[in-house]
C-alpha cells in the first residue's frame, strides 16, 4: 500500500462499482446492450490538463501518465473489481507453490512487444530488476521487498520467490508493467531517467504512441500485434493538452474533446443536468475514487522537535523530550476543533455533494472499511466549547476569542495554493472556528514549500491538504512510530497502542483476522484524531455517449480500454477524417 | 519686369476672446533680378510675411490678400492656404533659405540626396545628371570640395558649409525669386558679407530676384535694390534703396538711419525710445506713435493711409507732407 | 562602425553574464526543493540521496553553478529536466517555435497598426478621428493583456463560436490540405495574436504619432515643403524615417514586453511556447530548464538591444559618425 | 516660427485623469458604505450568484459579496503598486543621484547594473522570484520595487548628469557648498518634475504586472484579494460569471488609464521634452 502525496495515483481498486442510486443524482447509462454487434473503428480525444513527464512506468507520476502507460504497456495480470481475484493479462495462468514461497507464472506465448520482437521471460525478470535496482529508484519498490528473487524457468515461466508468507504476494508480484529488456538493456540504469524511450515508449498494451507533440497532442495508435485477438475496437486515442480547467470543459462541451477526468464537482453539477435533461451527449460519471481530504494538526511543539533533531536523538526521544503542541497536544481540543465543524457543510459545499462523509482512517473503498468501526464527532459548537472550556480555553477577556493564561487561540491553517477545493476548505474552516472564538490565518504555500519544507520540520500549526490511498489500509508512514522522522509523519502522533495493532494487523494471517485489527485501528485514530478527516471524495469524469462498454469503477476508468468502442450510426466528424 | 505683386497682405490667428493680427495690408511688387530688403525688428511679422508667400503658414492661421506671379499669370487668393496653386509655386518659382539653416536640413539624409530630391522634383533628368547637377550647385554656392559636401550629413557641417548648402539646395529647383530668411546671420561680418557678395553675383548671373530679410540695415543698404520697412506687422515705407537713404520718408525708417549713421561716423549710437511692442498686443493707430517724435493725436487714433510713389512705393505717416 | 558593434557585442558578455548568475542565485536559493516531487513514503533515505544524485542537487552550490556554466559554454547543454528528463535545449527550442510564430505576428501586427494609425492620426491631429482612434489606443495600451484574451475567448470561442481559444492547430490538422492547413493555422493564431499584439500596436503608435508630429511640425519639414518637395515625399521619406527612429531604440523595450506577453498569452491560450514552458517550471520547481529558459530571455532581449542599437547607428548618422558612440 | 503664438490648449488628459482616478479613489475609499458585508464572510448557500439587490456586483464560488471584495481587493492593488512605485522611486532617485554626482568608475558600474536589470523581462524574473519564493504581500512589494527602479535611475542622471554642468552649479560650487547639499538643495528639485511623471506611469505598469501574477496565482494570495486574482476567480467561466470577470478587468483598466493619463498631462503640464 502507498500513500502518496498530491494526487499522484498507483491503480484504483474499489470496492462501490455503481454509486448510481446511492446518492440518486443521475442515472447511469448502463452498459451497451450486450446483444449488439461490436464495430471497430473510431477516435477517443481525452483532454488533459497537464503534459505526462514520460511514458516510462518507472518513472510516470501524475495521473495523465499512468493512464497513458495503462493503454500502452500491460501487466503480468490486473486486479478484478472483487479486490480479491486477477484477470490473467501477459501471464495467461499462475500457481501458488504448497508451502506459499513461491508463486509461478505461465505466460502468453504469442506476445510480441509493438516493435515486432517477441515477449518472454526474460522481459519480467529484468523488469524485477530494473524495480528493485536503488539507481532507479522506482516509486514502488516497496511492493517488490518482500520478492527473494524471480527467476526465468524457461521462456514462458517465470518464478518468484518470497521471504514471507503474507496475504499481499500475488498483488505484489503483479505490480508493475512490464518493460522490454531488449530495449532497456542497452541504456545503463543512471541514463534511465534521460532515456529516449521515455518519451518513444515500447510496449505490449493494446494502443502504440504514435506522435507526441510538445505540451500539444500524444496520439497513440492500434496495436495490431495486440495479444487479446480482435481487440482494442477503437482506432485511435488522442491526448489534448488543455491546461486550463475552464478552456478543457468548453472544448468538452463543444465536443472536441470527448473524455475528462478530474472535472470540479460545481462543473460536474452542470454536465449531470444537461445530461438528465437530454441537452448534452457528453455522460457523467462518477465513482468512488481513492482520494480524501483531512486536516491534519501538528500534535507536538515544533521547537522541541527541532532542538530534538539538533541533539540527533533518536525515536525513543519522543516518549521523553518532545513536548506535546501548546495547542492540537490535547484529544480534546482536537476533539473539539473537530466537532465546531460543519464537517457535511463543508463536504457538501466544496464537494456538490460529489463526496461522502469520513470519520476514520480506513477509506470507504477498502474490503476492511467498517464505519461502525469509527467514533463519530458530530458537529456540535456547544460541546465543542464545553470541551475547550475544559482545557482551560475560554473567553475571559470578551474579545470573542478564547484564551488560555492570558494567550489567544490563535493558529495558521496551511494548505495547498493553487487547490481549488483545499483554499475553499481553508476559507470555512476559518469562518466557522471563528464562530466558536477561535481565529485561524488561512496560508496558501506553494507545493514544493508545503511539502518539502514546512511538514517535514514539523514546523507548522495545521495543515489541510488530501491524501490518495493504495489497495491496502497500511497508516504506518501516517501514524506508527517507526516512521516518526519522516516527511510523511508530519502530525508527529505517537501512540504505543497504534504500534501494537498496526503491526499485528499487517501479520495477520487471514483477512477476518485483519479485519479486527483494523477495526480496532480505526476505533483508535478516530478517537485520537490526529487528523480531522473531512469528506471522502468522489471521481468526477465525463466521457462523451458514443463511447460504450466504459467498465469504470473504484478502480478507475481505464479498466479495459481494449473493450471500448462506437457504434458506426454514432461516430462522428473526427472518427472519419483520420486517414488510416 | 514683374514677378510678384503682393497686394493687401494679411495674417491673423482668431483666438477664443480676441484675434492677433500678425501682418496687415502688405504689398508690394518685385522685378525679376532686384533684390528687396524687408527691414524690421525681431518679431514685427518678416518670417510670416515669408511663409505666407509660400503658403507655409501653420493651418489655423488666417490669411488674406492675393499674390500674383507674372511668370505664369497665376493669382493666388490667399485666403486659401491651401491653394493648390502654392505647389506650382513652391521650389520651382520662389524658393526660400530659413534662417536655422541647419534645421532645416533632414538631420537623417545626406546633402547630396536632399539636393537631388529636390532636382528629382523639379528637374527631369538621369541619377547621373542629377548627381553632376548636385555637385555643379555645390560648386556654384562656392564650395570647393563639392564631392566630399555631397557625401556629408548636415550635422558634420561647419556653420558657413551650411549656409552655402542650404542656399544649394534652395537654387536646385532653378526658382525665380529667391527668398533669404537673415541670411549668414549667425557667421561672423567677413563671413556674411563673402556671403551675400556671392549671393550677389548669383543674382546678377541668373536675373534671380531676391528678397533678403534682414536687421542689419546696413547689410541692406549694400545688397539690395529697394526697401520695405516693416513695424508691428504693418509696411512703414517701400522705397528705392537709394530714395531711402537720402531721404527717408517715415520717422522709424529715419531714425534706423540714424543710427546706422552713427555707428559708420563711430559716434555714440543714437537709440529709439521706447519698447519694440508684442505682436500680441493691439496698439490703437499707429502702432509706431508710442515711441514717435513727432506723434501728433490723430497718430493715437487711425493707421495713416499709404502716400504712394512710383512702382507702387509708398510711406504710412501722418507728417510725411507736413515733414516735407 | 564595425569596431563600434563590436565593442558593443563585447559588453553585452558581462551583462549576460551577470544577469545568469542572478537568475541562477534566485532560483537556486528559493525555498522549496524540486525532489519533493519525487518523495515517496515507500522510499528510503538512500533512494532520496539517489534522486538528488541524479539531479546533482547533493553538491555545493558554486560547484553546481560552475557545472552547469561549463556545460553551457564548452558544451551548450544546458542539461535535463527534473520533470521528465529531456534535454532543455530540446525543450527550448521546440517551445521556441510557437513563441517565435506568436511574437511575430503579434510584432507585423502591431507594427502594420501602430504605423499606419499613427500616420493617419498625425496627418489629422486634434481632428475627432485622431481623438476617437487616440482613446481606443490608450485603452488598449492600459489594458491587461490577460483579461483581454479572457474576454476573446468569451467572446468569440464561447459565445459567438467563430474561433478557437486554444492550441495552434486542430486534432485533424494533418488531415488537412494545405490550404485547409494554413487557414486552420491562422484561424488558431488570430485570437493570442490579437490578445499580445494591441497593446503593442498601441505602444507602437503613441511613439509613431509623436514622432509623426514632430516631424511633420519640423523645420526641416517646412524647409522640405519650402523647396517644393512633393507631400508624398515629405511624408514617406523625410518623416516617417524620422519618426522611425524612436521606434528602433523602442526595440529594445519591445522585447522584453512581448516576452512577457507572451508568457500570459500562451497560458490563457494553451499555447506551447516557453512562457508556458516557463510558468510550468516554476510550478514544478524544474531548475534546469529555468535556468536554461531565463538564458535564453536574456540572451533574446541583450541581442535584440544590441540589433536595435545597430539598426539605430544606420538610420541615424548622428550617432554612427560619432567617435566611439554608444 | 517660435514668435508665432501656439494655439492655446487645455490639459484635457490631465484633468481626465484626475477624474478617472478620483472616482476610482472615491470607490475605495467610501466602497464599504456601499455594502455592509465584510468582504471574507462567506454565504455558502448563495454561491456565485448573479447581481441582485442583497449583492450589487453578486457573490463569488463561496457566496462572498463581490463588491466588497473588489473594494478590498482594489485597496491592496493600490497599495501594492503605490508602496512599491514609493520604493522603486526612492532607490531609483538615490541610485540615479549618487552614481551621477559620483562619475568615474562607480556611474559605469551602475549603469551597467542597470543594463542588466533593464535586460532582465520583467513579469519573467518576478514570476520567477515570486513563484519560486513564498508568495506574500510584501515579497511582492519588495520584488516588484526591485525590478522597477532602473528607469527613474537613468532619468535622475541624465538629468543630474545636465544640470551637474550648468552655470548655476557651478556658481554654488564655487561658493563652497558642499555636495551632499548641493544634491538634494539644488539639482534635486529640478529633477523632481521628469521623475514624477515617470513614477505616476510606474504605477499602470505595476499594477498591470502584480494583476498578471495574481491573475497566474503567484501574486496577492486567497484568502486575501488583489483584481487580478478576483479576475482569476472569474476564469472559471469569464462571461457565464461576468460580474466576476468584468468588473475587476474594468477597474484595472480604468486605474491604468487613469494614471497613464495623469502622467502624460503632468508631462505636458511641465513641458518635458522626452521621457521614455
Amino acid at each position: 500500500m502507498i500513500l502518496q502525496i498530491c494526487l499522484l495515483c498507483l491503480n484504483i481498486f474499489s470496492l462501490f462499482s455503481c454509486q448510481k442510486n446511492h446518492h440518486g443524482q443521475f442515472e447511469h447509462s448502463d452498459l451497451y446492450p450486450k446483444n449488439q454487434q461490436i464495430q471497430d473503428g473510431g477516435t477517443l480525444v481525452i483532454g488533459i490538463r497537464a503534459e505526462p513527464e514520460s511514458i516510462n512506468p518507472l518513472f510516470a507520476l501524475s495521473q495523465s501518465s499512468r493512464n497513458i502507460i495503462r493503454l500502452v504497456f500491460s501487466r503480468l495480470a490486473d486486479i478484478n473489481e472483487d479486490l480479491k481475484g486477477f484477470t490473467p493479462r501477459l501471464a495467461k495462468s499462475w500457481e501458488i507453490s504448497t508451502d506459499n514461497s513461491q508463486i509461478t507464472f505461465h505466460l502468453r506465448t504469442n506476445v510480441h512487444w509493438q516493435d515486432g520482437t517477441p515477449f518472454t521471460s526474460k522481459d519480467v525478470v529484468f523488469t524485477y530488476q530494473m524495480h528493485i535496482n536503488p539507481v532507479v529508484a522506482w516509486d514502488g519498490m516497496a511492493y517488490k521487498q518482500n520478492i527473494s528473487s524471480v527467476e526465468a524457468f524457461n521462456d514462458s515461466t517465470v518464478v518468484f520467490s518470497f521471504y514471507e508468507n503474507h496475504r499481499s504476494m500475488l498483488s505484489d508480484a503483479v505490480e508493475g508493467y512490464i518493460l522490454p529488456a531488449h530495449i532497456l538493456q542497452n541504456i545503463s540504469p543512471q541514463n534511465l531517467f534521460t532515456s529516449d524511450f521515455n518519451r518513444h515508449p515500447i510496449g505490449t498494451g493494446p494502443f502504440q504512441l504514435n506522435s507526441w507533440i510538445d505540451m500539444q497532442t500524444i496520439t497513440l495508435l492500434k496495436n495490431k500485434r495486440f495479444y487479446e485477438s480482435g481487440k482494442p475496437h477503437l482506432d485511435q486515442i488522442i491526448f489534448r493538452i488543455i491546461p486550463d480547467n475552464f478552456n478543457l470543459l468548453n472544448q468538452l462541451k463543444a465536443g472536441e474533446v470527448d473524455l475528462v477526468e478530474s472535472i470540479y464537482p460545481k462543473d460536474f453539477q452542470a454536465i449531470i443536468q444537461n445530461w438528465n435533461h437530454g441537452h448534452s451527449d457528453i455522460r457523467p460519471i462518477s465513482y468512488l475514487g481513492r482520494r480524501y481530504d483531512f486536516i491534519g494538526w501538528n500534535m507536538i511543539d515544533p521547537e522541541s522537535y527541532r532542538n530534538s533533531i539538533d541533539r540527533g536523538e533518536s525515536q525513543d526521544a519522543i516518549k521523553y523530550n518532545i513536548q506535546p503542541n501548546r495547542l492540537f497536544g490535547s484529544q480534546k481540543v482536537r476533539a473539539a476543533l473537530t466537532m465546531a465543524l460543519d464537517r457535511e457543510a463543508i463536504m457538501n459545499t466544496v464537494n456538490f455533494g460529489m463526496a461522502v462523509p469520513m470519520n476514520g482512517p480506513v477509506s470507504p473503498i477498502l474490503p476492511s472499511y467498517n464505519e461502525a468501526a469509527n467514533i463519530v464527532w458530530e458537529y456540535n459548537p456547544q460541546k465543542a466549547l464545553k470541551f475547550l472550556a475544559e482545557q482551560g480555553w475560554t473567553d475571559s477577556d470578551g474579545d470573542n476569542i478564547l484564551d488560555k493564561n492570558g494567550i489567544p487561540f490563535k493558529f495558521e491553517i496551511l494548505t495547498e495554493s493553487g487547490n481549488l477545493l483545499w483554499e475553499q476548505v481553508a476559507t470555512i474552516v476559518q469562518a466557522q472556528l471563528a464562530d466558536i472564538g477561535i481565529q485561524v490565518t488561512p496560508r496558501f504555500l506553494e507545493p514544493a514549500l508545503l511539502y518539502g519544507k514546512l511538514l517535514p520540520a514539523k514546523d507548522f500549526d495545521a495543515v489541510i491538504i488530501g491524501w490518495s490511498v493504495g489497495l491496502t489500509p497500511d497508516f504506518s508512514p501516517l501514524f506508527h512510530s517507526s516512521t516518526f522522522y519522516t516527511p510523511f509523519h508530519f502530525t508527529g502522533y505517537y501512540s504505543r497502542e497504534y504500534d501494537r495493532l498496526d503491526e499485528l494487523a499487517k501479520t495477520a494471517a487471514n483477512d477476518d483476522m485483519a479485519q479486527k485489527y483494523y477495526d480496532k485501528i480505526a476505533q483508535l485514530l478516530s478517537n485520537d484524531l490526529p487528523y480531522t478527516w473531512l469528506y471522502y471524495r468522489m471521481e468526477c469524469s465525463a466521457v462523451h455517449g458514443r463511447f460504450k462498454d466504459i467498465i469504470y469503477d473504484r478502480r478507475g476508468l481505464y479498466n479495459n480500454p481494449e473493450d471500448w468502442w462506437i457504434p458506426l450510426d454514432e461516430r462522428q466528424y473526427i472518427d472519419k477524417v483520420f486517414k488510416k | 519686369m514683374i514677378l510678384l505683386a503682393v497686394k493687401n497682405l494679411a495674417v491673423q490667428i482668431p483666438q477664443q476672446d480676441k484675434t492677433i493680427h500678425l501682418l496687415k495690408d502688405i504689398s508690394f511688387t518685385l522685378k525679376r533680378g532686384e533684390t528687396l530688403a524687408i527691414i524690421g525688428e525681431s518679431g514685427c511679422g518678416k518670417s510670416t510675411l515669408c511663409l505666407s508667400i509660400l503658403g507655409l503658414l501653420p493651418q489655423h492661421f488666417q490669411t488674406a490678400g492675393n499674390l500674383t506671379f507674372y511668370k505664369n499669370g497665376v493669382e493666388i487668393q490667399l485666403q486659401d492656404q491651401t491653394d493648390p496653386h502654392f505647389n506650382n509655386i513652391r521650389g520651382s518659382i520662389v524658393s526660400m533659405v530659413f534662417q536655422d539653416t541647419l534645421g532645416s536640413f533632414n538631420p537623417l539624409f545626406r546633402c547630396g540626396q536632399q539636393i537631388i530630391d529636390v532636382l528629382k522634383e523639379h528637374v527631369s533628368g538621369s541619377p547621373i545628371q542629377n548627381k553632376q547637377r548636385a555637385i555643379q550647385l555645390i560648386q556654384q554656392v562656392g564650395l570647393n570640395d563639392a564631392e566630399d559636401v555631397f557625401n556629408k550629413y548636415p550635422h558634420q557641417l561647419s556653420g558657413g558649409m551650411s549656409q552655402r548648402v542650404a542656399l544649394a539646395l534652395a537654387l536646385a529647383s532653378n526658382p525665380d525669386l529667391l527668398i533669404a530668411d537673415e541670411p549668414a546671420s549667425s557667421l561672423d561680418s567677413m563671413a556674411k558679407n563673402q556671403y551675400l557678395d556671392m549671393l550677389r553675383e548669383l543674382k546678377d548671373k541668373t536675373n534671380l530676384a531676391l528678397i533678403l530679410v534682414l536687421h542689419d540695415l546696413n547689410d541692406a543698404l549694400r545688397f539690395s535694390d529697394s526697401m520695405f520697412v516693416m513695424y508691428n506687422g504693418r509696411g512703414f515705407e517701400y522705397r528705392k534703396k537709394s530714395d531711402i537713404q537720402k531721404t527717408p520718408a517715415h520717422p522709424y525708417t529715419r531714425a534706423l538711419i540714424d543710427i546706422q549713421n552713427s555707428l559708420n561716423q563711430t559716434r555714440l549710437p543714437q537709440q529709439i525710445p521706447g519698447e519694440v511692442p508684442s505682436i500680441t498686443k493691439l496698439i490703437p493707430g499707429c502702432p509706431f506713435h508710442p515711441r514717435c517724435s513727432k506723434r501728433s493725436d490723430i497718430c493715437r487714433t487711425t493707421f495713416p493711409p499709404p502716400t504712394f510713389f512710383l512702382n507702387n512705393h509708398f510711406v504710412c505717416c501722418h507728417h510725411y507732407f507736413k515733414s516735407n | 562602425m564595425l569596431n563600434g558593434i563590436i565593442r558593443r557585442i563585447l559588453s553585452a558578455i558581462p551583462t549576460l553574464l551577470v544577469g545568469i548568475t542572478l537568475c541562477f542565485l534566485i532560483i537556486h536559493l528559493a525555498p522549496g526543493n524540486p525532489a519533493t516531487r519525487f518523495l515517496n513514503p515507500s522510499q528510503t533515505a538512500a533512494t532520496q540521496e539517489i534522486i538528488r544524485e541524479r539531479f546533482g542537487l547533493n553538491q555545493s552550490l558554486p560547484i553546481q553553478y560552475f557545472h552547469w556554466l561549463k556545460q553551457v559554454l564548452f558544451h551548450f547543454d544546458f542539461g535535463y529536466s527534473f520533470y521528465n528528463g529531456k534535454d532543455c535545449t530540446e525543450v527550448l527550442i521546440s517551445a521556441l517555435g510557437p513563441t517565435i510564430i506568436l511574437s511575430f505576428w503579434a510584432l507585423v501586427f502591431a507594427l502594420s497598426v501602430g504605423i499606419s494609425l499613427g500616420i493617419f492620426t498625425a496627418l489629422r491631429a486634434d481632428t475627432h478621428v485622431d481623438r476617437v482612434i487616440n482613446s481606443t489606443m490608450m485603452i488598449f495600451l492600459s489594458t491587461p493583456a490577460f483579461w483581454l484574451g479572457l474576454m476573446f475567448i468569451g467572446l468569440f470561442t464561447i459565445h459567438l463560436n467563430w474561433l478557437p481559444g486554444s492550441h495552434l492547430h486542430s486534432l485533424y490538422y494533418d488531415q488537412l490540405d494545405s490550404f485547409g492547413q494554413l487557414l486552420d493555422s491562422v484561424r488558431h493564431l488570430i485570437l493570442p495574436v490579437f490578445t499580445l499584439g494591441l497593446p503593442l500596436a498601441a505602444t507602437v503608435f503613441k511613439y509613431i504619432r509623436a514622432g509623426m508630429i514632430d516631424a511633420l511640425q519640423s523645420d526641416y519639414t517646412l524647409a522640405a515643403r519650402a523647396r517644393g518637395i512633393r507631400q508624398s515625399t515629405i511624408l514617406w521619406k523625410y518623416s516617417l524615417k524620422n519618426s522611425l527612429l524612436p521606434l528602433v531604440s523602442l526595440l529594445g523595450v519591445i522585447i522584453p514586453a512581448l516576452l512577457s506577453g507572451a508568457v500570459i498569452v500562451e497560458v490563457v491560450f494553451a499555447l506551447p511556447g516557453v512562457g508556458r514552458a516557463m510558468v510550468t517550471a516554476v510550478f514544478g520547481r524544474d531548475y534546469p530548464i529555468l535556468m536554461a529558459g531565463a538564458s535564453l530571455a536574456f540572451f533574446i532581449v541583450i541581442l535584440f538591444n544590441i540589433v536595435a542599437d545597430i539598426f539605430y547607428r544606420i538610420l541615424d548618422p548622428r550617432i554612427r559618425n560619432s567617435a566611439g558612440g554608444l | 516660427m517660435k514668435i508665432l503664438p501656439q494655439k492655446t490648449q487645455t490639459n484635457q488628459s490631465m484633468t481626465s485623469g484626475c477624474i478617472t482616478i478620483g472616482l476610482v479613489f472615491i470607490f475605495l475609499l467610501l466602497g464599504p458604505l456601499l455594502t455592509p458585508i465584510n468582504h471574507t464572510s462567506q454565504n455558502l448557500s448563495a454561491s456565485l450568484q448573479p447581481p441582485s439587490s442583497s449583492h450589487w456586483m453578486g457573490t463569488d464560488y463561496y457566496g462572498r459579496d463581490v463588491l466588497a471584495r473588489l473594494v478590498f481587493g482594489g485597496r491592496i492593488t493600490w497599495i501594492i503598486a503605490i508602496a512599491s512605485t514609493f520604493m522603486a522611486v526612492n532607490i531609483g532617485t538615490i541610485i540615479g543621484l549618487f552614481s551621477a554626482y559620483q562619475g568615474g568608475w562607480i556611474d559605469l558600474i551602475v549603469m551597467r547594473l542597470v543594463d542588466v536589470m533593464l535586460a532582465f523581462p520583467k513579469l519573467f524574473v518576478v514570476l520567477l522570484i515570486v513563484g519560486l519564493g513564498a508568495s506574500s504581500t510584501s515579497l511582492l512589494i519588495w520584488v516588484l520595487a526591485l525590478f522597477s527602479w532602473m528607469e527613474i535611475a537613468r532619468i535622475v542622471r541624465s538629468e543630474v548628469m545636465s544640470q551637474k554642468n550648468r552655470t548655476y552649479i557651478k556658481s554654488v560650487r564655487a561658493l563652497g557648498l558642499r555636495t551632499p547639499r548641493i544634491v538634494f538643495i539644488h539639482i534635486l528639485p529640478n529633477v523632481l518634475g521628469p521623475v514624477i511623471v515617470s513614477s505616476v506611469l510606474l504605477i499602470s505598469t505595476i499594477i498591470l504586472v502584480e494583476s498578471s501574477l495574481s491573475f497566474l496565482g503567484l501574486g496577492v494570495q486567497a484568502p486575501s484579494a488583489s483584481w487580478g486574482s478576483i479576475l482569476n476567480d472569474g476564469r472559471i467561466d469569464p462571461l457565464g460569471t461576468w460580474w466576476l470577470s468584468v468588473p475587476a478587468g474594468l477597474l484595472i483598466l480604468t486605474t491604468v488609464i487613469g494614471f497613464n493619463l495623469i502622467g502624460n498631462g503632468l508631462h505636458k503640464q511641465l513641458d518635458l521634452k522626452k521621457i521614455v
